[in-house]
């Protein structure tokens, strides 16, 4: 028996997608031969201008989980569309390009400059990133802007994209709503959760910006939740993110609605994750179906 | 494979890995591996270990017990499999011409690897005590201590004073930042641009793609110090941002 | 040495409050013996009406964490001012009367009656239960609708309250302000996380409402950073509540700002948990003082 | 601390807890103990088991490995200390007259402490298979297996078809939700009167506190397993609500 999973019309023999940050534009994976067994990979955020990212640390642990504090470090759209999406056109699958802004308007712009590049498949539009100041998880806030930024999307690309929303504020449910209706062809569901560390003898958050983004497999129910909801909420395909690292995970994520499911922390801990995940869910679905 | 395992001096363990022929090949001096610490998922994210040297058919670490994660390795039993990622990373430049080696507490780890590649004339160790210096066989070693317990009582930078910089066409600096600045720092300008810095970063990933272990660069921006790195030119490193971030 | 800590002008030799819903009204600790290292014990949530509470299972354990739907069971303000609050008159520490209601209205209703014990140290007003359709964390999302309830409260009673907030939709720093503005004597941060299980083999989730309230030692850095954030956001004091297990979760949510910090889930596992908190909070902090 | 561990049957296991005085004489038959199966957080609740029975200084508790918990249990060695609550809950009132024990699966986990306490008529024990059969010496005993590799083949309501139930003055029932109530249908009426339960449910506490461990109750709302409980009058429950939840 062989399984299908689909995305935007197109079928992957797997529901695995590499989330975005965590995979680089997938050129690390595939000179390590481990793409096999995803089906799509999402780049790091790629903004406007060059972004050198938040000051280090930018990767503190916690006793179960772990923080990140990144702030969309990448070079910049035209820098990737020169010389990193012409390498990324070799990629055995795939690639998504996760795109941020700090305001609406930068969201549309930085499309329209990849538009140029054959390369992507689709978008995942950032309007929740925890780890900077400007944009980020404010937008995903307000359902008014996550519209207004999914219908300027959609009116510079006829690619398909989703939008990747926030857990810390405001209604995931509504900013889902919007997304849709502004014309979205899908929604992630969700970026990392708020998350700080305190050192309680010193007095300080080892992060500069004191907060970052936090994720663990300890969270998949909380992922398993809002993508349960957003389902309810609306008709378009719901991509789960949060809390993946085992097989198992994949298939509770699937039962709640989600039409493909991204592993992001734990490909950092195992590069080959898609792998072995995928397998793990094509074995316990053939077990299951005797 | 864990093939042996050590307590070398309290609380700093080495341990010998098992390998494969490619693994080796390409375990050059400076090159580190991921390891994952425990079987569970919790720390999360693997630990980075500088590859100390290699034999026939395997390589070795050393490290010293500083949280969690280390302290997990090093209730590892010998004969157990850990997962490990790498070889990872660039690694020495290993140019011709006399090599000094500067090394402060666990920063001497990658020498011997090193020291067995190269013209090694000198190495240099320093660490707060007896207890955390490494001794490494065959290399002519002048060694310091905070406490005096061993060798000079006193800084690395304390011994430098009366090294004959010129007489070195490369150097290899490992240690706390603030001691690889110091040393840096109190070198003729042109000992400057010989130097290689073994760095050291939080790593998410190790592979290059989460943009967490970033070094602040010479020239603005940041450099990742698993790709990168770990072992950098000294002068691409913004020494005063880098030394800042570690509060 | 010694150490305190102090709530609404009230000194304590601990910063250790039992979390409403996992301590009942104290009673069954005080039989065992295990309210001291306590610094106040905060009742499971009580309402109008008798409430039996949600349809088992009601607790449902993951990997790494634990989700309830108990649904507010309890027998009604009438027979609590009746039967309980008399029998708790002999706690050793003030009890604090967690209080929930379906409508606006329904809070002011309850602490009225509330009013007529002498046994109420204070209310946390429970605007955060995830686990209820009317009312619940629904209340929580509107800040308007904090402010209400807030004024409301205030005006029935001059006893100090909290206003319990959450952490699953809205923005909790300015539900906090809006507590504030309303009268409140302080917010605690915060109520569980939306959580959920699914059984993919089956595509039913065990939980009869699907989702409910999700609690774990590993969402401490989520309760770190919204503790820290209220603190910037608001000038009463803040109760920290959620993922605490160990002496060093107690310092990290005091160094992000609380003033108190609550024991739930794990003293359902431990019994003596405050006992033991409480220790180990003052030998950490000994032992760094030296 | 554990003082004996042994698998009885196949992932079945009984284990000796030493215990102080104290416990013991509050070890009453029907009554349970939260026990603390891992060291770490995760799970983070305890597991519950009835005492199976109680000597001069230990009680045994016998389990099945159904999940995380219970293998996590089953993997603790002779001699580890667990922390264990206890002993928590209401026991079976031991009225005097005789008894009739009916157990299914490790429902019957609970009866040798129960029959060495009051005067027993007859035990009978329903399991799926020979492997999943309690055995209680030195009482008069008729098993039932559903694949017959013990005793007779089918459920236990076939081996009720015979019994003679106004013989006995006290029934104590406990297994699977599914076979209690089944029971209970076949039973004369005035035999349900006399019938205590012995009843499961997810616990969260254990000891009253957080609402978790409902049981429908025959006059609406719900029975709290672990302090109303866990041994209830059979007609204490709504078994129609009580069936339904377990899916
Ligand atoms: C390329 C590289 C090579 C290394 N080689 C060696 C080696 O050969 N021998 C050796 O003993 N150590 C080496 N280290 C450091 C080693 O990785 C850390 O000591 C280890 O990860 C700490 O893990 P932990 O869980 O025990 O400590 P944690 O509990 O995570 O932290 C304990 C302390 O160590 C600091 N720390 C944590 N992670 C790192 C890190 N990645 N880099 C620097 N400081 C950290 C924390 O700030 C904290 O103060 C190397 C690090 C890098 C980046
Ligand atoms: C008062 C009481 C006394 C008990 N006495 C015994 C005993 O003497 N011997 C024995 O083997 N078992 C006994 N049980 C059941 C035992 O507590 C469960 O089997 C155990 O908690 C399962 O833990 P787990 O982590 O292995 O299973 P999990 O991985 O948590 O779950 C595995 C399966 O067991 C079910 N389950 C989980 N917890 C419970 C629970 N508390 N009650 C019923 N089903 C549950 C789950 O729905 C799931 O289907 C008793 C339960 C109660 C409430
Ligand atoms: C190091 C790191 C970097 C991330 N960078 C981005 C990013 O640039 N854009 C984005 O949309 N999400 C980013 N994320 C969020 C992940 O894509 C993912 O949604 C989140 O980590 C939850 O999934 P996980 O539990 O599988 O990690 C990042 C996460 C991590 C850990
Ligand atoms: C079983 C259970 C019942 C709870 N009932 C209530 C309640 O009635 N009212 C309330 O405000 N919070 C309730 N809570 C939330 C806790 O008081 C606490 O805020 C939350 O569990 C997070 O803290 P913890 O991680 O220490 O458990 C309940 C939590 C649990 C686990
Ligand atoms: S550790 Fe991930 S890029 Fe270096
Ligand atoms: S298990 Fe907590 S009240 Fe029964």
């Amino acid at each position: 028996m062989r399984y299908y999973w689909e995305l935007w019309g197109r079928r992957f023999d797997s529901p695995i997608i590499l989330a975005s940050g965590t995979a680089g534009f997938g050129l690390e994976l595939m000179e390590q031969n481990n793409l096999h067994g995803a089906a799509a990979v999402v780049s790091k955020a790629t903004t406007l201008k060059p972004t050198p990212g938040n000051p280090p640390p930018r990767i503190v642990e916690t006793k179960f989980g772990l923080l990140n504090s990144i702030g969309l470090a990448n070079p910049g759209v035209d820098e990737i569309v020169k010389t990193i999406l012409p390498e990324a056109d070799s990629l055995p699958i795939p690639l998504i390009v996760n795109v941020a802004g700090e305001t609406v308007e930068e969201f549309p712009a930085v499309i329209e400059k990849l538009e140029r590049s054959p390369v992507p498949f689709g978008y995942e539009v950032n309007v929740s990133c925890p780890n900077v100041a400007a944009g980020g998880m404010v937008f995903g806030a307000s359902p008014s802007t996550v519209e207004e930024i999914a219908r300027l999307v959609n009116s510079v690309t006829s690619r398909p994209f989703s939008v990747k929303l926030t857990p810390n504020e405001g209604s995931i449910t509504e900013a889902a709503q919007a997304a849709e209706t502004g014309g979205a062809d899908s929604v992630t569901v969700c970026n990392t959760f708020l998350g700080m560390k305190m050192n309680w003898r010193t007095g300080r958050a080892p992060l500069k910006r004191k907060v970052g983004g936090y994720s663990s497999p300890a969270l998949l129910p909380l992922t398993v939740a809002r993508v349960y909801k957003t389902c309810e909420a609306v008709d378009i395909p719901v991509l789960a993110s949060g809390g993946v690292s085992c097989p198992e995970d994949v298939l509770e994520l699937l039962a709640a609605g989600a039409v493909m499911v991204q592993v992001g922390t734990w490909l950092m801990r195992r590069p080959d994750a898609a792998g072995e995940l995928r397998e793990g869910v094509v074995r316990l679905l053939e077990s299951d179906s005797q | 494979m864990i093939a042996e395992k050590e307590e070398i001096l309290p609380g700093i363990f080495r341990f010998e890995f098992e390998v494969s022929e490619g693994f080796l090949r390409k375990a050059e001096p400076g090159r580190f591996v991921q390891v994952e610490v425990s079987s569970g998922p919790f720390p999360v994210t693997r630990r980075p270990f500088t590859i100390s040297s290699r034999s026939t058919d395997s390589i070795e670490i050393i490290f010293e017990v500083v949280g969690r994660g280390t302290k997990t390795l090093a209730e590892t039993d010998e004969g157990q499999s850990l997962r490990m990622l790498g070889p990872l990373g660039h690694g020495y430049k290993l140019n011709s011409g006399e090599w000094l080696l500067i090394g402060g507490g666990l920063g001497a780890a990658g020498f011997p690897g090193l020291a067995a590649s190269i013209d090694c004339g000198l190495m240099i160790l320093g660490a707060a005590t007896k207890n955390r210096l490494l001794t490494i066989d065959g290399i002519k070693t002048r060694a310091i201590t905070e406490d005096g317990s061993s060798g000079m009582k006193g800084l690395v930078t304390d011994l430098l004073k009366t090294v004959l910089w010129d007489s070195f066409s490369n150097i290899a600096l490992c240690g706390p930042i603030a001691m690889m600045k110091a040393v840096i720092e109190m070198m003729p300008v042109e000992s400057r641009t010989v130097t290689q810095v073994s760095a050291e970063a939080r790593m998410g990933c190790g592979w290059g793609a989460c943009e967490g272990c970033s070094i602040p660069g010479a020239d603005g921006g940041y450099l990742k110090c698993c790709t990168d790195g770990p072992v950098l030119p000294a002068l691409a490193v913004n020494w005063d941002l880098w030394e800042g971030i570690h509060r």
